[in-house]
């Protein structure tokens, strides 16, 4: 919606489209100065961290899950990992060989909507994935079909794609059998060729020539494309260990917003997480297709264009393929489904990476195993701080065009970083003052 | 009276429904249209007969089936089958969209007939109530054209109100073929010149009633078939000559799939036309 | 075929979870965009055209006195509508907050509590409009939602099961959880629709459909007090993501009672049946 | 009587494979014992056994290696005959309308290994159901029509049993093809059709010794004296039919759930129902069948409401149908005794227990 008059230009795009979750942006501009850019997440709060208190350790995986629909995983994952830091419980390496497959189908899922559904439209000014697939019907069928795959792998793991069910502290209610995963074996290795041909497919997009040099921040682990757990690292050499994120992350309210924004201390700077943080800091541990992938489509590293988070994301759904195909093939079931331990209290904390970029639980439960307190970083918010500086960096270059033009470069940037916003525990809309 | 029981086995496939096109459709009242429908195969037009009583599965895919009673001449085979259906669900209301040359399936026919044999030289009561006049049609169709085979034939005849009479054109015309009327409603319009009140009571007062002589034939509303049914036996009417259809949720029709069932009667089977000494009992015990 | 029915989806509070359904639905999503006419569905596309819709899917609850207005209007401008999922059904999860000290909550999430205006309350969208059908589930069932839409596209009348949870449960022959293991399982007070898909995968049904129809509550949660959880804990059991559902609501705050830690309903929806009503009315002239 | 080596169970397995029979049998899953495909000896339950009360049941370890030394568990065979869900027509639509077609029904051998005497009766009720009447169920006519049974009589009994009352058990007397009672070495084969006997003569079994039928006879006795539940069954059809509107009734539906597991454990109910599953555009339709039960809501729905709209009625339908209306549409009782329902239930309703509340004589009627 646009409300123009000389002396005052507004814009507003009230509901920031293709983004999981809802939110608005508001831009002011004065003469040719652009005086405020609030990213405002108006996803009605939904207090996540205060419902929790009180409930059995066993509830936290199913409640986190519902911060978001398109990646519970992250959020399972994460809370059954940090309450088994609290309670000193350890998992078999077959238990972690599960759940980074796990994770890698949340990935596929999550990266592969994003990619044909949400972010490639904007390349060829499409409104959505389905106007999409009348011009690239081939690609987009490509698409959906190892998206479903992915999706598949959830169900068999988790029972259900959304809001699976198995996950559990100490490990799963349920192995899977055998059977039940190698079931998969053909759908994945199709996929991975299919992957192959959808990274060499959106590396030719046509990307906008806008550089910054971002903070990148991932988990890093020595041996393996850091997933589920690892040490959080910085490309400007920071390395420390989950216990100590909170003393080099906060997380800060803002008034337009309803999702909180983390920035690193000192200094208060933003910082860049996902796909792009990933690959820039651990392309060496990709597997050797998407390595290989990657040489071919002469992938800088690292690489500073946001808009090309779509090909790093391509790349690590050839990595999710890939390592799941592994595992899948290496499978056997052993050992206890789910470890025994005694419920005790404790605090404890867990960095994973959310499709999206890195997420952060810390519990404290009770001897009873209730919970006493539970603290949530997702993704979107660590990179809301970002994507204002990006608009701040973008704005007055083309601040001469039209506002619906803006609004949709702006919209556009914005999709670079998948930002999922109900899960900023949160909603978008754009709007554009000027005076 | 003829129970599917008695025919010989039958092993095919009990779901399987028969297309059948619509050849014409006659709006009633509201809510409420008589649908003319022929098998698309002939032989299975040819094939087709049923006893007045008796009802149809009447199926529209993707939605599901509904039982719904003959309403037309019993003369007539697989080409010509007539139906009045009121619309008040899934199914009956995707059938309330259907137009002249739309297709859906058919299979049946099921239960039991009204006891046109037994009615044969008696007088017959025909008591019904609302859209329950449909299912009796077939017979007072049959006692019109067969005038001679039975005495005296009277139609009692009860709706909610004056605008939701069933067949009111043609009521004048049964008349004339010999039947007698007497129409009832629960709440008069001010046009209204008839009977105000429930169905039972023309019963009570019907004069010139041979109790011994007469078949009692009924079909509406359960409680208004109860009372009927006591009015009936107060005018000294044998329970044996009194015959009442029932409706229960069907799915097969054909006895397999338990949800017709009333104690130990299977309604799509031994029913829907029950004589009412047979399930008298059951029906006075409360949700049953 | 007559003219494609136009469909819109709608978000309030809510994990998106539901409306992803849709775009889950990998086999069917191409087919669905040609047997409707996708007109509004901000999480799929940027192409978002205003009422009336001939069907409206809603996900999650009302929280905002903004979103009581966002829906009022689109309840006028659609003919058709659905809810999908706990929240839009029965408040989701966030519905906890009824029955706990919001501003306490809040605190404990903000700094800055002020900033943000919302409702104390999560409430269904029947709370606030009339609501044509209800898909159970949080999230929903791809199937029962793709059952849903061919309805409405065959211009049939929707419908969904009403049988517990353990029906497909044993149709699937999984072992009962509760006479084998001794798991609390709330499978038969819970509408089945999901698959039932806990119980095969070792652990009790944690209700994310809702009540079933005429659900004998106070007789589950004796068994699962006599199967050895505390009065207290079963209560928390049926407060998760229907937790504001009329059945599971009532037989908490019977427990919490029991227990001797009664619960306080928001004052504000002690008269919500009234507000609902006369809200009802107002829609419909 | 034959005697059969242990060892040599598996080469009946393998000729009943050869003969392509799908070979179904008791295995040890989900923590319990269930009907599941079997291919070897090694895929039954050996060495272990259940114990069962109302509303519980625990898998436990034998001191020995018995195979067949459990009772029942949670599943029944009339999964096989009478699938949970199944496909009974497709229709399609093309320009001139709908075109309806037969779903083929697929023919299926299976062998059931193990099925009891109780079991056996609930075939013998469902044969009556399904195969008895003017309508045949194609479905369970081809699948019961394709089926060998090796049963095996009981040699011990769980605290829910009652055959010994319904008058199935725990003895096999009928409609098996061989019956098995396991002795520690072997088993004690009793031939109960042409086809049985074949197998018996094609692997050449030996004539068992009195020595081995009698100590089978003392295992077999074994059941009969574990066996502690009892029904009156003497009037049954008559007490329960005049006692319905009895205060027990409002009792039960206190603490039954509606919740319909009983039906569905319960080798004998029959209920299903049908529904369509459509593609997107309804141009392709299939019709399913599914195991419905009088406890659901739905069960009795006609356009006003459903005729059972409330536990206490649904309760009821389901206990006089099982052990009186069912005498009078079958000729035969609807319960076999095998004591499902009663350990099947989340909250341990025991209708025996009902069955002796309800017909001890508050005479109400
Ligand atoms: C033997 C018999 C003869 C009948 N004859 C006629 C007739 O001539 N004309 C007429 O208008 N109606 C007749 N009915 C009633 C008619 O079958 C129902 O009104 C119709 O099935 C309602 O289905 P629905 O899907 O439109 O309604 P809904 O209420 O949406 O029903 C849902 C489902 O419930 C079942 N169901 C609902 N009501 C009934 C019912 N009364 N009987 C059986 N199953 C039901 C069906 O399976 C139906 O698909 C007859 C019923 C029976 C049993
Ligand atoms: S496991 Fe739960 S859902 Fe399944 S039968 Fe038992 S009680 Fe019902
Ligand atoms: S009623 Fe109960 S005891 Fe009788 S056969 Fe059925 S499950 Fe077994
Ligand atoms: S008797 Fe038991 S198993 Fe049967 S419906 Fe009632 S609670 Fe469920």
């Amino acid at each position: 919606m646009i409300d123009s008059n000389d002396a005052q230009r507004k814009i507003h795009v009230p509901i920031l489209t293709r983004v999981e979750g809802e939110g608005s942006l508001l831009v002011k501009i004065d003469g040719n100065v652009v005086r405020d850019v609030q990213l405002a997440i108006y996803e009605p709060p939904r207090l996540f961290e205060a419902m929790l208190r009180g409930r059995p350790f066993d509830d936290v995986a199913d409640f986190t899950a519902r911060i978001c629909g398109i990646c519970p995983i992250a959020y399972q994952m994460t809370a059954v990992q940090a309450l088994e830091n609290a309670m000193g419980v350890s998992v078999s390496p077959e238990i972690r060989k599960l759940r980074r497959l796990m994770y890698c189908g949340e990935w596929i899922e999550s990266h592969v909507l994003h990619m044909h559904l949400l972010h490639a439209p904007d390349f060829f000014s499409c409104d959505s994935g389905i106007e999409l697939a009348r011009r690239f019907p081939d690609e987009v069928k490509r698409g959906l079909r190892m998206k479903k795959f992915g999706n598949r792998l959830l169900e068999v793991l988790g029972g259900r794609a959304i809001h699976p069910v198995n996950l559990a502290v100490g490990g799963y209610y349920r192995l899977p059998r055998r059977e039940e995963l190698a079931a998969l074996i053909p759908d994945f290795e199709w996929a991975l060729q299919a992957a192959i041909e959808t990274a060499k497919w959106v590396a030719q997009f046509p990307f906008p020539d806008f550089q910054v040099n971002y903070d990148y921040v991932a988990l890093s682990h020595p041996d393996e494309y850091a997933i589920i757990d690892g040490r959080v690292i910085c490309s400007d050499g920071m390395d420390i260990a989950i216990e100590d994120y909170e003393q080099h992350f906060v997380e800060e309210q803002v008034p337009h917003s309803t999702a909180l924004q983390s920035h690193r201390i000192p200094g208060r700077r933003p910082y860049f997480v996902g796909p792009l943080a990933r690959v820039n800091l651990s392309r060496h541990q990709l597997s050797p297709s998407a390595q290989r992938v990657a040489d071919e489509i002469g992938w800088e590293t690292p690489c500073h264009n946001p808009y090309k988070g779509i090909v790093a994301r391509a790349l690590e759904v050839i990595h999710a393929f890939e390592e799941g195909l592994e595992i899948l093939r290496s499978y056997r079931p052993t050992g206890e489904a789910r470890t025994k331990f005694e419920v005790c209290e404790g605090h404890g904390t867990s960095v994973t990476e959310a499709p999206r970029g890195l997420i952060y639980h810390r519990y404290h439960t009770g001897a009873d195993g209730k919970i006493i307190f539970a603290k949530i970083v997702p993704p979107t918010s660590q990179n809301q701080a970002q994507i204002e500086s990006d608009l701040h960096r973008m704005l007055p270059g083309i601040l001469s065009s039209e506002d619906d033009k803006i609004a949709l470069q702006c919209e556009r940037l914005i999709r670079n970083y998948d930002p999922c916003i109900s899960c900023s525990t949160h909603f978008l809309k754009l709007r554009i003052e000027r005076s | 009276m003829i129970t599917t029981q008695d025919n010989p086995k039958i092993v095919a496939n009990p779901w399987l429904s028969h297309s059948v096109v619509i050849d014409a459709i006659q709006q009633e009242i509201e809510s409420v249209a008589t649908y003319q429908m022929r098998f698309v195969d002939s032989h299975v037009a040819q094939g087709y007969r049923f006893q007045p009583g008796q009802f149809n599965m009447l199926y529209i895919p993707g939605c599901g089936e509904s039982a719904i009673s003959h309403s037309g001449p019993p003369s007539l085979d697989g080409n010509k089958i007539v139906h009045t259906i009121r619309f008040v669900g899934r199914v009956t209301d995707a059938i309330a969209k259907l137009r002249v040359g739309d297709r859906l399936g058919v299979r049946g026919p099921f239960g039991t007939a009204w006891p046109m044999d037994r009615c044969k030289g008696r007088d017959v009561i025909v008591v019904a109530g609302g859209i329950g006049l449909a299912p009796l049609r077939p017979a007072l169709y049959s006692f019109m054209e067969n005038r001679d085979d039975f005495g005296r034939v009277v139609l009692l005849y009860g709706s909610r109100s004056p605008e939701l009479l069933l067949y009111a054109e043609e009521l004048e015309s049964w008349k004339e073929r010999g039947i007698e009327i007497q129409v009832t409603v629960d709440r008069a319009t001010e046009s209204w010149q008839g009977a105000v009140g429930v169905v039972p009571l023309l019963l009570d007062r019907l004069a010139g009633l041979k109790p011994n002589f007469t078949e009692v034939v009924m079909c509406g509303p359960e409680v208004m078939m109860h009372y009927s049914a006591l009015s009936a036996i107060k005018r000294n009417i044998p329970k044996e000559s009194i015959w009442l259809s029932i409706e229960r949720n069907m799915q097969c029709a054909v006895g397999l799939c338990g949800h017709c069932q009333l104690g130990p009667v299977f309604v799509c089977r031994q029913g829907p036309v029950f004589r009412y000494d047979a399930i008298e009992n059951l029906l006075k015990v409360r949700d049953f | 075929m007559t003219k494609r029915p136009t469909l819109a989806v709608m978000k309030f509070a809510s994990c998106d979870g539901c409306q992803l359904t849709l775009l889950d639905a990998e086999d069917e999503l191409l087919a669905v965009a040609e047997a409707v006419h996708i007109s509004h569905f901000a999480e799929a596309s940027s192409r978002l055209e205003p009422g009336p819709y001939d069907v409206a899917l809603v996900e999650g609850s009302i929280t905002t006195p903004e979103d009581r207005h966002r829906l009022l209007k689109l309840r006028a401008e659609s003919k058709f509508l659905v809810t999908i999922g706990a929240c839009a059904t029965a408040g989701g999860v966030q519905a906890l907050r009824n029955f706990a000290d919001h501003q306490e909550f809040m605190r404990s999430v903000y700094a800055r509590p002020d900033y943000i205006e919302t409702l104390a309350t999560s409430t269904p969208i029947s709370s606030h409009v009339k609501v044509d059908f209800e898909l159970r589930g949080c999230p929903i069932d791809k199937h029962q939602l793709l059952e849903v839409i061919a309805s409405l596209v065959a211009g049939h009348r929707p419908r969904t099961s009403t049988e517990s949870v353990c029906q497909p449960c044993k149709r699937r022959g999984t072992v009962c959880v509760v006479v084998a293991r001794r798991v609390p399982c709330l499978g038969p007070v819970t509408q089945a629709g999901c698959g039932s898909i806990c119980p095969a995968y070792d652990r009790g049904c944690y209700g994310c459909f809702g009540p079933s129809h005429q659900p004998n509550l106070p007789s589950m949660t004796q068994r699962l007090v006599s199967n050895g959880m505390d009065t207290a804990d079963s209560a928390l059991f049926l407060q998760s993501f229907n937790t504001y559902s009329p059945a599971f609501s009532h037989e908490s705050q019977r427990l919490w009672q029991i227990a001797g830690r009664p619960q306080k309903l928001h004052p504000s929806l002690m008269t919500v049946e009234h507000s609902h009503s006369s809200q009802m009315e107002a829609d419909h002239d | 009587m034959y005697y059969l080596d242990r060892i040599k169970l598996q080469e009946v397995f393998d000729d009943l494979s050869s003969r392509e029979y799908e070979l179904v049998g008791p295995r040890v899953e989900q923590e319990a014992i269930v009907y599941d495909q079997i291919e070897r000896v090694e895929d039954l339950p050996k060495g272990w056994t259940d114990e069962q009360s109302p509303g519980q049941y625990r898998l436990k370890r034998r001191d020995d290696e018995a195979l067949f030394g459990y009772v029942i568990g949670p599943h029944s065979w009339k999964k096989y005959m009478f699938p949970p869900l199944v496909n009974v027509l497709s229709s399609r639509r093309d320009a001139d309308g709908w075109k309806m077609q037969d779903e083929p029904v697929e023919p299926k051998k299976f062998a059931l290994i193990g099925a009891r005497a109780c079991e056996l009766a609930a075939i013998a009720v469902q044969d009556r159901v399904f195969m008895s009447d003017a309508y045949v169920d194609p479905i369970y006519a081809k699948r019961r029509e394709g089926l060998f049974i090796v049963a095996v009589n009981c040699t011990q009994a769980a605290s829910t049993c009652f055959c010994t009352s319904m008058g199935t058990g725990p003895r096999c007397q009928s409609n098996f093809d061989l019956a098995l009672t396991e002795l520690p070495n072997g088993f004690v084969v009793e031939v109960g059709s042409p086809a049985g006997q074949d197998i018996v003569d094609r692997l050449g079994f030996r004539r068992a010794s009195a020595a081995e039928c009698q100590s089978a006879e003392s295992c077999r006795q074994v059941a009969v004296t574990q066996i502690t539940r009892k029904v009156e069954t003497e009037g049954i059809r008559d007490k329960l039919l005049s006692r319905l509107e009895h205060p027990r009734w409002d009792n039960v539906a206190e603490r039954c759930l509606s919740c319909a597991n009983c039906t569905l454990v319960c080798p004998t109910c029959f209920c299903s129902s049908v529904d369509d599953v459509t593609d997107l555009t309804n141009d392709e339709v299939l019709r399913q069948r599914r195991w419905d039960s009088c406890f659901n809501f739905d069960f009795s729905h006609i356009s006003g409401g459903p005729i059972r709209n409330q536990t206490r009625s649904r309760y009821r339908q389901w206990l006089t149908h099982k052990m009186a209306s069912w005498i009078d549409q079958f000729g035969t009782s609807g319960c076999v005794g095998c004591g499902r329902c009663i350990t099947w239930c989340p909250v341990g309703i025991d209708l025996t227990q009902e069955i002796a509340a309800i017909c001890t004589d508050v005479d109400e009627s």
